[in-house]
């Protein structure tokens, strides 16, 4: 059943471990460029639990999954990147906490 | 080699050899220059159809024993990539200098 | 009859509302057809009915029990009809409704400038809704009425109204809307408790047969309770009648208290008390002590008001008190009171809100200690106040008095210690009557102010109003007649349940 | 081969590569001479074969210059990566039957990994010398090889579908009846100009532009720092070579000759194609080289698929 | 895959093919109108081959999608919202944006993303549809490129939705560690009998629970609302609302009934509370707003409170059909509604670029400037507030009787609660609009065009009609289930 070398769980935590690093990155970087790279760090960490889970189920879904993944991911970013842009030439600058001018 | 060349190589320090070189004119302004947004949109384009062709590799290796249906289908997902191509170059997207698409200058983008 | 009555109701507002592009009379001319065709139709249809059938008893949850029946299909998916019924109760605030909505549209026959075809059309609309509710036998269809009536009320109050009214307005909105819930939530339990295997009903008929008892019977109970007090008003529930009755234009506070104010009696009468026997005697003393504190209490701010509207509708709360203590004290005298007092309170206090409408278009305010002497300036308005005021304290010889004693009788038989506590109402409501009277009209009249006196218009609205006063305080015998199967029909169901009522207050009383 | 073999095996082929590339350095030259009617270096040793030597050891004993202005640590990884990203992309070459470091299932893949971390390199390189010139000339030089990468991967789809495998050698072996040049043409060609412009050699070598952005990426650098540049640009050279031999080319299959030899020779003739195609076509301008890869080689790589992909099943009946 | 498979899923592949349409055409010839009316055409086409694809179901189509009544009747709904957004926009977007025409694009390609999701029986169909649905909306939301303020509040919507994604993919991941599964049903066979560490499974569906509740904005996860409402485009805005929400909401409740995440008590209880939570702060948090914008928002995440009920009701396996039906039934409702509620603030704006005019003060008077407008507010409003005779109390009433049906007592109460101050925010404005013109100067000056004043119409018609004679949807929705 077991398609892995080492066993799931560990894997599943160090993915766990990731998506906790981006999910803080994501909440104490003010700059949206290291922002948009945590959210990558998060989405990553579960396309690895995805492929770990599939190893370890030996199936492809979890492969499957990451293909999926990756792609959400590149169009999160190709998006991301293009409001970067924007953000950058109308507010000079990337910090969110000054491009705040919504009440709340 | 690199190790090596640290040990081998002269010290030899001046005012200029610490300057930016630019051709032996003095460098005018920041090095943090705006970029033409062409490399942006280079780079996305990137992204999105370098994943686009994973898909692509993905029915490469199973050509066979997808048979024609495979074909078929991978025949569609190239299609409507051709669509996003064909939409993306009209829209001027990569027409360095001078955009078709929009009838503007670059100028105004910025 | 009755699902095209609400119709033409309904239509004549949109045409009202239209005819305002022609001129800005015909709206108000539009409404006074409508409702005068309204009558014709009511009347035209009783023809029809052979003349035993008014005095048979009728049972409630028989259809052959009401003088007009009919059901249409709506939505089977919950049991849920078109199903309107209309017994001799109905039949007689069906009739006040529109006697009252032709006095509301005299009464503000050219206070209003502003947009006329809609406020005429809100009045249409709000005429339909409180028709809807003294009509509808299907729960659904009642709480739709009950709620739908709300909103051209709103309106009215909202643009139409004076100096606080989007306070007042949102205040009598929130107040229905959310006891409507409670009452929304009653009705949906009830609904369940008496599903069967062809899914839930809502037809009253069908609930009649399945109230719950027990704890689950007294909170469904106390959602219907919630929401008809709120709308009578009874304390604690009242404070929204004030600033509504204050702020709303002449015709929509003759309305609300004429007619809105009977919907919540109405809803008691028809469907909490018989729908709950048990949970209902249980909650009978509290209930009349409700009554009793709402009798004084109103009565008593009453006589703080320097305001003439606010006066008056503290005394509607004092009024309203009666009712709620006649229909639990649930013996034939006390209900004929509640009914009786609804009817005659209906017309007094229309005629009061109406005098108050007149004076404030004159004279530019309701304060009373900037009034006085009005009687000289203009007597024919001080005669009709002078009637109306003594009617509302229940002088005998009108409607309000046949009423209060008819209560204060059946009451007796219940509980000697509230009939007493009752009757200070009584007292109380002579002296805030009378000294509205002295404030507004005695004294010595300001010589630096002009005032019309009554026109023709406007005096013969009053005259009729006092003729239904004096006919119900004389010969009160139509109106019990008309109602008196009704509550053959309803006591024997309560009668058991209710036997145990006196011993139950006298438990309570010191 | 026993685990020993493969790490000796490992070292002998990065040696060799090595060894080569610096060759190459002196050859081209040589060779562009003789095509331009020129010289080239020939002062040192025999046709001056002992240039490469010269040219080493002054680059060995140049400043290891770090600029002040600029990013420290990353300056120094970059030209580092380029270098090791090549040598690996050699670990999945097949020189034999036997001749191999790796035979891992999905050696294409990891070939196409590894060219694609030569773009941190130059990005790095450019982005870490915190200079005007530098910065557009990696910018540029990113541009142009992720945009030559999409189709470079595309272009040997065909290969693969044919083989069914991304395997090195389980694709050198489907070769045997036919080599994919003929079936894989239009392949071989998107594939050969993918490779040029992803060593940016010439005519694709617009980031280091010399007239336009001094020296592209690389300005800031020099001494050995620089040479690993130049270095890892002559492994991709060979890199690409060898890879062309092995997918279109029969690899080691060949009559008579021992495979090595044969694979050598193949790789040989193809960088005698690649410098004769340095002395003879002008360098596009940038846009023109950017609109060709998304306009032209990109639909072309498409429609080799699909093409390839319809006959192939035509065939299979 | 058959030709009935093909049929099955038409819907979807109308959009897809309506998108690729609308891309060639804006290549070869950049025209707002024709692109606007190929989108609204491609956009009615997929909900009219709903009706041909609901002939042949229920099928299972592939491992992802699954065609049946429930799907396609939301797909549907999801295309004439998707069309009349369009239509609603057409002059909006002309003064808000430089190239108005791929607004429409995306428009169409976000409608196929709610679709798929209608569709979604299998994890991976879920995140594509939710992936396309979310990023589309980015970039719709940044879409006028003349005023900051969209900008903003698409980084945030990005950078936070994405944050979403993430936590609802990991529990996905967790879940198929767990159960090695990702179609729903296999899913629920699997839960029943899984070996492995409750714990794992858990953890994985109370991400996916925060992954979802984020996408719905309930609360705690609702701080974004306001701020992207309040900063997107106001057709958008709707679009979001309605549409946004509903989707994901129909992909939850797929996800919990097929995989009978029912059997999880703790999360049950825990959608419970975030219900309770989402109509209390809800809608007292809208109590403080002057920004109608602000206050949609906030009252949009009372109306998910609402429909969260469902899932407690959902308990109580006699009620379950009927809270469905009710669920069901809201979603519609609400979709019309809010569509309704920001066509309104869509027309009004039409020519405003800078910031819009949504404070309260500048509808004043706006009943007796532009009735039919003003109607739409007010139909729209009191729809929102559950008045009888409009949609919204048709819904609000099944969702009544399943709560009582299911006897959530609690839920009901707060349901009821929350009503009563949801009446005074949506009146509020009613009585701003009812206000003298002359009260205010900074009032909207304007008229619609003759496309705002016909879907103004079939708007306030559709909100009435489901209001007074709901039985057709009624007895449609119980046939299918």
């Amino acid at each position: 059943m077991d398609g892995l070398m080492v066993p799931m769980e560990h894997v599943l935590v160090v993915a766990g471990l990731l998506f906790t690093c981006g999910l803080f990155g994501l909440m104490l970087r003010r700059n949206i460029i290291f922002m948009l790279m945590s959210l990558e760090v998060m989405l990553n960490s579960a396309a690895l639990a995805f492929v770990t889970a599939g190893a370890h189920w030996a199936q492809a879904d979890g492969q499957v999954m990451f293909m999926l993944i990756l792609t959400v991911a590149a169009a999160e970013v190709a998006v991301g990147l293009g409001l970067v842009l924007q953000i950058q030439r109308r507010f000079k600058t990337l910090d969110m906490d000054r491009a705040n001018r919504l009440r709340g | 080699m690199l190790g090596l060349s640290f040990l081998l190589g002269q010290r030899r320090a001046n005012k200029a050899t610490n300057m930016p070189f630019e051709s032996g004119v003095l460098s005018v302004g920041s090095p943090q220059i705006q970029m033409s947004v062409e490399f942006y949109l280079v780079a996305i384009f990137f992204v999105i159809f370098d994943l686009e062709t994973v898909f692509i590799f993905a029915w490469a290796v199973a050509f066979f024993e997808l048979g024609w249906e495979g074909f078929l289908a991978i025949a569609a997902f190239i299609f409507i990539l051709g669509v996003a191509l064909v939409y993306e170059l009209s829209t001027g997207a990569l027409d360095w200098g001078i955009k078709r698409g929009s009838g503007r200058h670059p100028e105004e983008l910025h | 009859m009755m699902l095209q009555l609400i119709l033409l109701l309904l239509v004549a507002g949109v045409v009202a509302w239209q005819a305002e592009r022609f001129s800005s009379t015909l709206p108000r001319w539009v409404t006074v057809v409508a409702v005068l065709l309204a009558l014709l139709m009511l009347i035209a249809n009783l023809g029809g009915i052979p003349a035993e059938r008014f005095t048979l008893v009728s049972y409630p949850g028989e259809p052959q029990g009401w003088l007009m029946y009919s059901q249409h299909a709506w939505i089977p998916r919950f049991g849920i009809s078109l199903e309107f019924g209309m017994d001799g109760l109905s039949l007689l605030l069906l009739l006040l409704t529109l006697g009252l909505g032709l006095v509301a549209v005299v009464s503000s026959w050219d206070e209003i400038e502003f947009k006329p075809g809609l406020f005429q059309a809100n009045l249409l609309w709000t005429l339909a809704g409180v028709a809807g509710v003294f009509l509808a036998l299907d729960l659904f269809l009642f709480f739709l009425f009950w709620e739908v009536m709300l909103i051209p009320m709103y309106l009215l109050i909202a643009i139409w109204g004076h100096e606080k009214r989007a306070y007042a307005a949102m205040k009598f909105f929130i107040f229905t809307q959310v006891s409507g819930l409670l009452m929304l939530l009653s009705i949906v339990v009830l609904a369940f408790q008496g599903a069967g295997e062809d899914g839930i009903s809502f037809s009253y008929s069908d609930l009649l047969a399945s109230a719950p008892t027990g704890r689950a019977g007294m909170l469904t109970m106390l959602g219907f309770f919630i929401a008809f007090t709120v709308k009578l008003p009874g304390f604690p529930f009242h404070t929204w009648l004030p600033d509504a009755h204050t702020q709303a234009p002449t015709a929509g506070s003759v309305l609300l208290a004429g007619i809105l104010l009977k919907t919540g009696a109405y809803g008691l009468l028809r469907f909490c008390i018989p729908l709950f026997p048990e949970a209902s005697m249980q909650f009978a003393p509290v209930a009349m002590g409700l009554g009793v504190l709402g009798i004084v209490y109103g009565a008593i701010l009453a006589f703080a008001q320097s305001d003439f509207k606010r006066l008056v509708a503290y005394s509607s709360v004092s009024h309203m008190g009666f009712v709620l203590l006649g229909l639990y004290a649930w013996n034939s005298l006390a209900l004929q009171g509640a009914i009786m007092q609804m009817v005659a309170h209906g017309v007094s206090t229309a005629a009061l809100f109406m005098m108050a409408g007149a004076l404030q278009h004159r004279l530019h305010t309701r304060d009373m200690f900037r009034m006085g002497g009005l009687w000289q300036q203009a007597p024919r308005m001080g005669a009709c106040a002078m009637f109306f005021a003594v009617a509302s304290l229940g002088l005998p010889g009108m409607g309000n008095f046949v009423a209060e004693f008819l209560v204060l009788a059946g009451l007796f038989a219940v509980s000697p210690w509230m009939t007493a506590a009752a009757a200070l109402g009584l007292i109380t409501a002579a002296v805030y009557s009378l000294w509205m009277m002295q404030q507004a009209f005695q004294g010595r009249p300001d010589n630096n102010r002009e005032m019309a006196d009554f026109g023709v218009r406007e005096m013969s609205a009053m005259l009729v109003m006092m003729a239904v006063l004096l006919g119900l305080g004389l010969y009160p015998q139509p109106l019990f007649d008309l109602t008196q199967p009704v509550l053959e029909g309803l006591l024997p169901r309560m009668s058991e349940p209710m036997s145990a009522l006196p011993r139950l207050l006298s438990e309570v009383s010191p | 081969m026993s685990e020993l073999g493969t790490i000796t095996f490992g070292l002998l082929i990065i040696l060799a590569a090595v060894g080569g590339a610096a060759v190459l350095t002196w050859f081209e030259r040589r060779l562009l001479g003789i095509w331009q009617d020129r010289y080239g270096p020939n002062r040192l040793g025999p046709l001056g074969a002992f240039q490469v030597l010269a040219d080493m050891l002054k680059l060995l004993t140049k400043d290891d210059w770090v600029p002040p202005f600029a990013d420290r640590l990353v300056f120094v990884f970059a030209p580092t990566a380029i270098v090791v990203a090549m040598m690996l992309g050699f670990a999945v070459v097949p020189f034999g039957p036997e001749l191999y470091v790796l035979d891992i299932n999905i050696g294409l893949l990891f070939f196409l990994g590894m060219t694609s971390l030569a773009v941190y390199s130059v990005l790095l390189g450019g982005l870490a010398s915190n200079n005007k010139y530098a910065l557009l000339g990696g910018l540029r030089s990113a541009a142009q090889m992720v945009s030559y990468e999409v189709f470079m991967g595309l272009s040997l789809m065909g290969v693969v579908m044919l083989t069914g495998s991304f395997s090195m050698r389980a694709i050198v072996e489907a070769q045997q009846d036919l080599w994919y040049c003929i079936p894989q043409v239009l392949g071989l060609f998107t594939f050969m100009i993918a490779g040029i412009a992803e060593s940016h050699r010439l005519p694709f070598d617009l980031p280091e532009a010399e007239h336009e952005l001094t020296a592209g990426f690389h300005t800031e650098y020099g001494g050995m720092k620089f040479a690993m540049f130049m270095l890892g640009e002559y492994l991709g050279l060979i890199l690409i070579s060898c890879m062309i031999t092995t997918l279109f080319f029969g690899g080691w299959l060949g009559p008579v000759l021992p495979p090595l030899v044969w694979f050598c020779l193949k790789v040989f003739a193809l960088i005698c194609f690649f410098v004769l195609l340095r002395a003879a076509i002008p360098r596009p301008r940038y846009d023109q080289l950017m609109s060709l890869g998304w306009k032209v080689m990109l639909p072309l790589t498409l429609f080799n698929l699909l093409l390839t992909g319809a006959v192939a099943l035509w065939m299979e009946g | 895959m058959s030709a009935s498979d093909f049929l099955a899923i038409a819907p979807l592949l109308v959009l897809a093919a309506g998108a690729t349409a609308v891309m060639l055409q804006i290549a070869f010839m950049r025209s707002v109108p024709v692109t606007a009316i190929l989108s609204m055409v491609a956009l009615l086409l997929a909900a009219l081959s709903c009706v041909s694809a609901a002939a042949i179901t229920p099928l299972q189509v592939g491992a992802l999608l699954s065609a049946d009544q429930f799907s396609l009747l939301f797909t549907a709904l999801f295309c004439v919202a998707g069309a009349v957004t369009c239509g609603l926009s057409l002059d909006y977007i002309r003064h808000h944006g430089d190239e108005p025409e791929e607004y429409f694009l995306l428009i169409v390609l976000a409608t196929l993303g709610a679709g798929v999701l209608a569709y979604a029986n299998h994890l991976a169909s879920l995140l594509l549809g939710l992936e396309l649905l979310s990023v589309s909306l980015y970039a719709l939301i940044a879409y006028p490129n003349r005023s900051l303020l969209p900008l903003e509040a698409a980084s945030k919507y990005l950078v936070l939705s994405g944050a979403a994604s993430a936590t609802l993919l990991f529990g996905f991941a967790l879940l198929y560690a767990g159960t090695g599964t990702l179609a729903f049903a296999e899913l629920g066979e699997k839960l029943g009998q899984a070996e492995m560490g409750t714990g794992l499974l858990m953890a994985g569906s109370a991400m996916i629970f925060a992954g979802l509740a984020f996408k719905l904005s309930l609360v705690p996860f609702h701080l974004w609302t306001p701020d992207v409402y309040d900063g997107a485009p106001a057709p958008i805005s709707g679009f979001l609302a309605s549409v946004g929400k509903a989707a994901v909401f129909v992909a939850l409740l797929r996800l919990f009934l097929e995989a009978d995440l029912f059997r999880y008590y703790k999360l049950v209880q825990l959608t419970g509370l975030t219900a309770i939570l989402s109509m209390l702060a809800g809608n007292l948090l809208a109590l403080l707003q002057t920004n109608i914008k602000r206050m949609l928002a906030y009252s949009s995440i009372a109306h998910l409170g609402y429909l969260l009920m469902v899932f407690m009701i959902c308990l109580d396996t006699g009620s379950r059909a009927l809270a469905v039906e009710a669920a069901m039934f809201y979603l519609i409702a609400y979709t019309a509604t809010t569509i309704a509620a920001f066509g309104l603030l869509t027309l009004i704006n039409e020519s405003q670029v800078e910031r819009e005019q949504v404070q309260l003060q500048q509808v004043s008077g706006l009943f007796w400037r532009q009735p039919l407008l003003a109607g739409l507010m007010l139909v729209a409003l009191l729809s929102l507030a559950g008045i009888p005779l409009t949609a919204g109390f048709i819904g609000k009433f099944y969702l009544f009787t399943a709560a009582v049906s299911g006897g959530n007592w609690v839920l009901l109460a707060a349901l009821i609660l929350g009503s009563a101050i949801g009446i005074y925010y949506y009146l509020r404005v009613v009585f701003y609009m009812t206000r003298g013109a002359d009260e205010h100067k900074h009032t909207v000056t304007l008229s619609p065009g003759w496309s705002g004043s016909a879907l103004s119409c079939l708007l306030i018609a559709s909100i009435l009609v489901l209001g007074i004679v709901p039985q057709t949807l009624m007895a449609y929705l119980r046939s299918i289930l």
